[in-house]
């Protein structure tokens, strides 16, 4: 009982101040017939050695960390993480406090909150952040809401069939209970059909969504995507790839009306599926309507610069089931991780890190293909990640890598209706700054290229 | 020992040409960038993030940490947020590389281990809740409510009901109605008894078939149990409808008694207060559900299954229910915070998970009982973890608000408790202490507040006096709000 | 943000029957403690430790540390201490699992990556100092004193000689004398010149056939490099003398200039200054200690050797120089802190490892150019990494000593610079700024300075005014020394 | 260049202030005929993430961590560190902070040495203890220059043959170049024999040094030495094991003058062999003698209750070539490491370790001794740890063990003319609180038993 205070000495000494005889007359308001008779069925305690050990083991059990190389890909990617990041969230002060809502004893977050809504806003060349959302996922259905919002359009949204299938399903399910109709449209080729797009959108369209470079790591036409939104006045929702933005033009400059992200990339481990990071960022315009907490800048009582949580008016604790999004805890440590990963690579690292992703992930695809039986799966430009199709079925590519000590993935498979059985011969590869020459040459002779 | 150098805004401790994190160069053969991706995809300008070396980074942030209180520096009896100590064994354990570095599509064979432990906790937070039926997948207590809420949905469009209406008490936290208009509800709230309780007839006269969902917390946001549970579950069941548990103040009835054995159809657990998540400054969290059998089906996707039986297969696996509602976020879930929870309940075990509601229950009401004298507690003569007391007579006798106390607790080295909320309570002062406070702090704190209350008011209308700011100005925040920094500004 | 109830003494935190950590029952047989143990040797008791719960320890060390300045939250001028940056990197790897967990007599064969950084940390000091041979062994800095001086009787037991003299300039480092008297021999302390340097008559003066080794720091404790350095070698070699460079102010000459070539025969290394330990707050150091070839044999053990030609056996292993003058410690040396210099030196480079100096002396230059109005130094128009001002003026004109300057300082967020030391400088301030440092912080920092010496000086010597406590009484301290907490004394 | 802050324009600034043309032309002071006009010749730099995957493949070169069990000994064990220490010693406040000079910035260090101070006193039941150390082998050294120094005896030190052999040439190095006679007892039954004891300490004695329990892991019989000592006017100093006080007597119980010990049980890692703790504790009366850093309690300009450094007239940096020790840098970081761990384990929590040990390490010696050829050395009780003897040769036996998984040892050999040929078929066996019965069969059934 390491954690718990009150000895029994204090217990009794406690008890006698308020008055009860025993802990359970405490609980006296609990009726009785509510009360749990039995004590809980769960594992015997353990001490802190011997919850190492076994974690230990089980840690152990999964295929992961060591020497293991990872070119996995599907929106979580293994980028290189700073020690001085993890140092960053390690502070005990951040870490274990509280939403910043008691602002004189917060600013160290809310400073930090108001910095990591300024890199986002300059990674990205959008107007406004938000302090973060939960992860890439809900940041885009969050999006298609406020799309509606803004444009009063309550029945209609449009998705491309090239935006990772698992964003496409939160939307289908966010939307589940509303009579607002979600449009996917088939990405054949890849990547959007301008033709296509352009006839799915109208008027009662809320938003197009699309992602780029997109889930298959092909890269779309955003300008032309945004612009095809705007003619027919819906907003158009990017979920882009904050590396990228280290050689890709931003969303900002191709006129995005929302950007959103899966921000895993900037310093945040992979952890099986999270804590991630959902970036959101808007034109300022969409500021009152926009979900999510944010942090402003004033002045104290004395004039002196500080920082404060404002436009609470939009959040549910105040505005309640009018509040712009459910959304109360965030994912503020992992905003935290991203805003000490951006200050540490800066510009420059930014660049680097994008380039050398881009340049090994083509020199990896030229690898790979010269494989018998594997190809590219589409043919247009890419970024980091591409998708390959293997004549010897997609599992089988996969297992062979695992085996030799990679692993590749996720099979299109996985996905099920939502990428369809075109693809299920097909697989992902991502290739960040963390591999070698090396270890892709390793891995192409593993797979007998 | 403050550096204000340091804690400069990030932006105007660049300059430009500094680096902080390289990268090598490329070990692949050369090719020019343009030669790989279109030209007219190529940005022509860098962003323009700050340039900044490592140690400023460094210097800046642990500066700007000594800027906050946290649990890890003081208490922090912050109400309805259960601040409880954070064990560092979590940490550690969290960042193994078998368990930190798994890639979430890692195929089930190769996760046998996280899918252990995953499908462990969902068990254990079954036990738990006395709902059989548990998905991790909810990122935070708001999504839990919005997944069982679109569960819910689901079960009734299956069963041909059309039920539109969520109901609730005022007392609510935002995140309930909030949710249940996100899933396409109807909100109606209810208005509370003169105890702070739910109003039967206020409830009995807003049921319909179109009645969906009850929300309730329980324990309520006053701190107290509410007595007739059992019945107002009766009469929603009799209805038709399904009784949701806000499971936020589950830390008050640990291994007493659960939500499904008191009514609950479906609850959300917030992992980041109950099992200790830690808060992270505002997140991240995990809000798994648990549900009735009959509504299992409808969970979202993936949930963890072991297979029965001898088999050469591996034990664990990812699972679609058969009706499934979908996916609410990317991945399984927030694994990071799920593993730090089942850290803890596997420290704890039952005994100790019991003792965890017994000791946060005891240092409520050892806590109310000291300062009944000049902050009294209007509703109830015992709480459960946490009270709400009113600083209403000091206010009338003394002119001191409750946000006075609140600001001048924090030169005291104490975090303020929650300030006027709930509404029913005059000059709410809510305080939930948590069990891993010891009497000592209590008795510090209690006496922290006797000697406030009898400080000079406009002293106290001042405080804090020895923070770097005080009482910053929200009203010029949102009017204009200045939401980046720019060079301008600064 | 301060709480003073954690950072209460630890005894006063304490609680009986409180628990920390616990540890799982026994798994073997059970047997009575006396049937393995005599009972005479039992303890009757328990040690009186206090008895805290993980939370009270967390909470009350956190708040101890925020009473610190430290290199991670401010700058650090402390001259004589080389104050750099402590790259996080290091921390990281440093607790890698095969590293941290390793057992000192794990066999050679099952140590080869461990041994091979080791190996290639003797070949870069070798290479950095100039000296070939090289022992990783001291504990620190002093200890490297200690050791190289005990391999030089050793040598000279070996030649025959009796030598008993070990000559030191007047402004050499305590551990310098202190070092000489353990190692058995006799101290020779010589004045200095008028310009902060070796007086070379002075020196010849002592000189004959006891005396065994001139101690010179180069750069010497002004920042001064000894521009006679190599007629100051000869002249000691001619007396069949050692020189031993004491090497704590490498930080200047990196890649620059080599003991090795401005006539040393034997050196030391601060790894935790030069090589970026960190400091601990007083420890661990690591003070491994390079040699001439001819003192190669006296070496202490161990020592990391390499096989050479093709061998089926590991290709590292320890072992002992012919005529060693044996172990000076247990196990094999600091290697926590050898490894973070290692990490140092790869990431370097040669060329990062002269940019160092370079950015060292720019900055020391500039900082000492900065304060040249109010703080003239007085030896030297230049200085190398650090410079030794003097508050003469100041206290002649307005009574502001050095302390005042120093104590007043910490109120504007930096650390002082070392005073009253050197002697030879009246109201001495040592400043070494260190190269990561920025422009930006030596500015405010003489900025500061600027301010504070246009101060009222009887504010001034009542500085510190925002730190916890402010001018501690030291006689008090040292007439009836508390060492220990006592119940009474509290 | 991560760690270098000013970018050539402001060198140029800077330079340009200085009233310097070059930055070469600031080491003008630096002979020409010195300079070294060549680059070093080191390898090249590498960035982080280089240098994270060539450490890590170094770091797995090593047979430790993971997968191993670990029963070795000969004074560094591998014993259970809460991860509570690390995060206390992984504040930056306290690791990148200097020596507490100047105390109004180190408050916190300083409190936290006195706390150090206080916690080894109440272990060890000695008055006084300093600051810290190198390690636990110059302790000893220091502890025998104390005793010459209070004794005024400086020809005759007498050390028993069954103290670990690593302090012993410590101390025959540290007196290499003095007069003083080291008078090594040997110890053919595993401890002292007291008769051979009283004979080798006369009235020229400065000091009996003994290990309790000693390197052999047997128990000595500390109050008759100590008495031994005392009849002569010679100081008494035993080298402790800190885990064993949770069970055995303490020095100030048996009236030792003067206890020190290796530090490394009390929360810190093995990491090959160092930074580890140097304890040293000794009556109050010698004070003013001790070798140190003391840090003491005393009040500021107003009273208020603060820590300073103290009784640095006997340090090196004021009393020079007097000084009553050389040391400098201690080990500080380590004591800090064991003040966290002792107010984590308490005094409930050491007893529940030391016994813990000490039951595994009988029912281990029990297991082992079971298998033909292998007994214990010495016929003696024992605390954690025991020599066995192995017919088919020490290096067998450990080479058995360590294919299977468990690291023992050292073998005797290892010393070589410090322990001497007739025990080099034996091996040390340490067991801590973290070994299971499970661990300890699977040895012994590994071994053959
Ligand atoms: C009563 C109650 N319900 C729901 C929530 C929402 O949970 P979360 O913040 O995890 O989304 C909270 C959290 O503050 C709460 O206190
Ligand atoms: C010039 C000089 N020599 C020697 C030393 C002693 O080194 P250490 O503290 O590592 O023992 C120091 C350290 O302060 C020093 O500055």
């Amino acid at each position: 009982m390491t954690y718990l205070f009150n000895t029994p000495d204090q217990r009794r000494e406690m008890l006698q101040a308020v008055g009860a005889q025993s802990i359970d007359e405490l609980f006296d308001q609990v009726p009785a017939d509510c009360r749990l008779s039995r004590a809980l069925e769960l594992p015997s305690p353990l001490t802190e050695m011997e919850l190492e050990r076994e974690v230990s083991v089980l840690a152990g059990r999964n295929v992961a960390g060591g020497k293991r190389v990872c070119l996995m890909g599907g929106g979580v990617y293994d980028h290189f993480i700073p020690a001085a990041v993890d140092e960053v969230v390690s502070r005990g002060e951040f870490y274990t406090a509280y939403t910043p809502y008691q602002a004189e004893a917060s600013q160290g977050s809310l400073q930090a909150f108001f910095e990591y809504q300024s890199l986002v806003c300059r990674l990205t060349g959008m107007d406004i952040s938000n302090a973060s959302m939960y992860e890439g996922g809900t940041s885009v259905s969050e999006a298609a809401f406020m799309a509606m919002r803004v444009t009063g359009r309550h029945d209609k949204v449009v998705v491309l069939g090239s935006v990772n299938p698992e964003y496409r399903e939160v939307l289908r399910s966010y939307l589940s209970n509303l009579k607002c109709e979600l449009v996917v449209l088939p990405t054949p080729e890849g990547t959007a059909q301008l033709a296509d797009v352009k006839k799915a959108l109208d008027d009662k369209t809320a938003c197009l969504v699309f992602q780029h470079p997109n889930f298959f790591g092909c890269l779309e036409e955003p300008e032309e995507l945004a612009r095809l939104a705007r003619s027919v006045g819906a907003l158009s929702i990017v979920a882009f790839d904050p590396i990228s933005l280290g050689l890709l033009r931003r969303p900002g400059d191709y006129g995005a009306d929302v950007a959103v992200a899966e921000g895993q990339s900037l310093g945040i481990p992979m952890q099986y599926g999270g804590p991630f990071l959902g970036i959101f960022t808007c034109r300022e315009k969409f500021v009152r309507k926009m979900p999510g907490r944010l942090v402003g800048r004033t002045t104290d009582r004395i004039g002196r610069p500080c920082y404060v949580l404002t436009l609470q008016a939009r959040e549910q604790h105040i505005r309640r089931e009018k509040a712009t999004s459910n959304i109360c805890t965030n994912q503020g440590l992992l905003a935290l991780r991203a805003t000490a990963y951006l200050s540490l690579v800066g510009p420059q690292g930014l660049k680097e890190a994008a380039e050398l992703c881009c340049r090994k992930a083509h020199y990896a695809a030229e690898r790979l293909t010269s494989i018998p039986g594997v190809k590219l799966a589409f043919d247009r430009p890419f970024f980091k990640e591409f998708t390959l199709r293997c004549t010897g079925g997609a599992e089988a590519i996969l297992l062979k890598a695992r085996q030799a000590g990679f692993d590749l993935g996720p099979s299109l498979s996985r996905f099920g209706t939502a990428i369809g059985d075109s693809l299920k011969d097909a697989v992902l590869v991502a290739v960040t700054e963390k591999r070698t020459k090396r270890e892709i040459d390793d891995l192409a002779a593993a797979l007998g290229g | 020992m403050r550096n204000l150098l340091a804690a400069k805004p990030l932006f105007e401790l660049a300059h430009a040409g500094r680096r902080g994190c390289t990268f090598p160069a490329s070990d692949v053969p050369e090719r020019s960038i343009e030669a790989l991706v279109p030209k007219s995809q190529i940005s022509a300008s860098l962003p323009e993030l700050p340039e900044l070396a490592e140690p400023d980074v460094i210097r800046h942030f642990v500066n700007l940490s000594t800027l906050n209180m946290s649990v890890d520096t003081h208490f922090y009896p912050l109400g309805s947020c259960t601040m409880k100590y954070n064990p560092k064994r979590h940490e550690r354990l969290a960042r193994l590389p078998g368990l930190v570095d798994l890639h979430p599509y890692q195929v089930d064979e190769a996760a046998q281990g996280m899918l252990a432990i995953l499908f462990e906790m969902q068990e254990m937070l079954a036990e738990i809740s006395g709902l059989p039926a548990v998905s991790l997948h909810p990122a935070a207590g708001a999504q839990g409510e919005l997944t069982a809420l679109l569960v819910a949905a689901a079960y009734f469009r299956d069963k041909g009901q059309h039920r539109t209406k969520v109901l609730f008490p005022a007392s609510a936290h935002g995140t309930n109605p909030a949710s249940a208009a996100l899933a396409g509800f109807e909100c109606v709230q209810l208005k509370g008894s003169a105890h702070g309780l739910v109003d039967l007839e206020e409830l009995n006269a807003h049921l319909d078939e179109t009645a969906a969902v009850f929300m309730i917390t329980n324990p309520n946001t006053l701190g107290l149990f509410e007595p007739e549970i059992g019945r107002i579950a009766r009469i929603m069941h009799d209805v038709g409808g399904l009784v949701y548990i806000d499971g936020a103040n589950m830390n008050a009835i640990l291994g007493i008694t659960r939500p499904g054995d008191f009514g609950g159809d479906m609850m959300h657990f917030n992992v980041h207060k109950t099992f200790t998540g830690p808060h992270g400054a505002g997140g991240p969290g995990a809000g798994p559900i648990a549900v009735r059998d009959f509504l299992a089906d409808y969970l979202p996707a993936p949930v963890v299954a072991r297979r029965g039986g001898a088999s050469d297969k591996p034990a664990y696996r990812l699972t679609v229910p058969s009706k499934s509602i979908g996916r609410m976020r990317t991945f399984f879930g927030n694994v990071g915070i799920l593993l730090r929870g089942y850290l803890y309940l596997r420290t704890l075990g039952a005994e100790g998970l019991k003792a965890v509601s017994e000791n946060a229950v005891l240092n409520a009401n050892y806590l109310m009982t000291r300062l009944s004298d000049v902050l009294p507690t209007p509703h109830g003569k015992r709480c459960m973890h946490e009270f709400v007391a009113s600083a209403r007579a000091v206010q009338k006798e003394r002119g001191i608000s409750a946000m006075d106390i609140a600001k001048r607790l924090l030169d005291y080295g104490f975090h303020a408790p929650t300030v006027y909320f709930p509404l029913v309570v005059p000059e709410a002062m809510m305080m939930e202490p948590t069990e891993t406070e010891s009497k000592e702090t209590l008795d510090a704190f209690a006496d922290a507040i006797h000697k406030i209350v009898a400080e000079d008011p406009k002293f106290l209308h001042e405080a804090p006096h020895s923070t770097l700011v005080s009482r910053p100005d929200d009203v010029q925040a949102a009017r204009k709000p200045i939401l980046k920094w720019e060079p301008s500004a600064s």
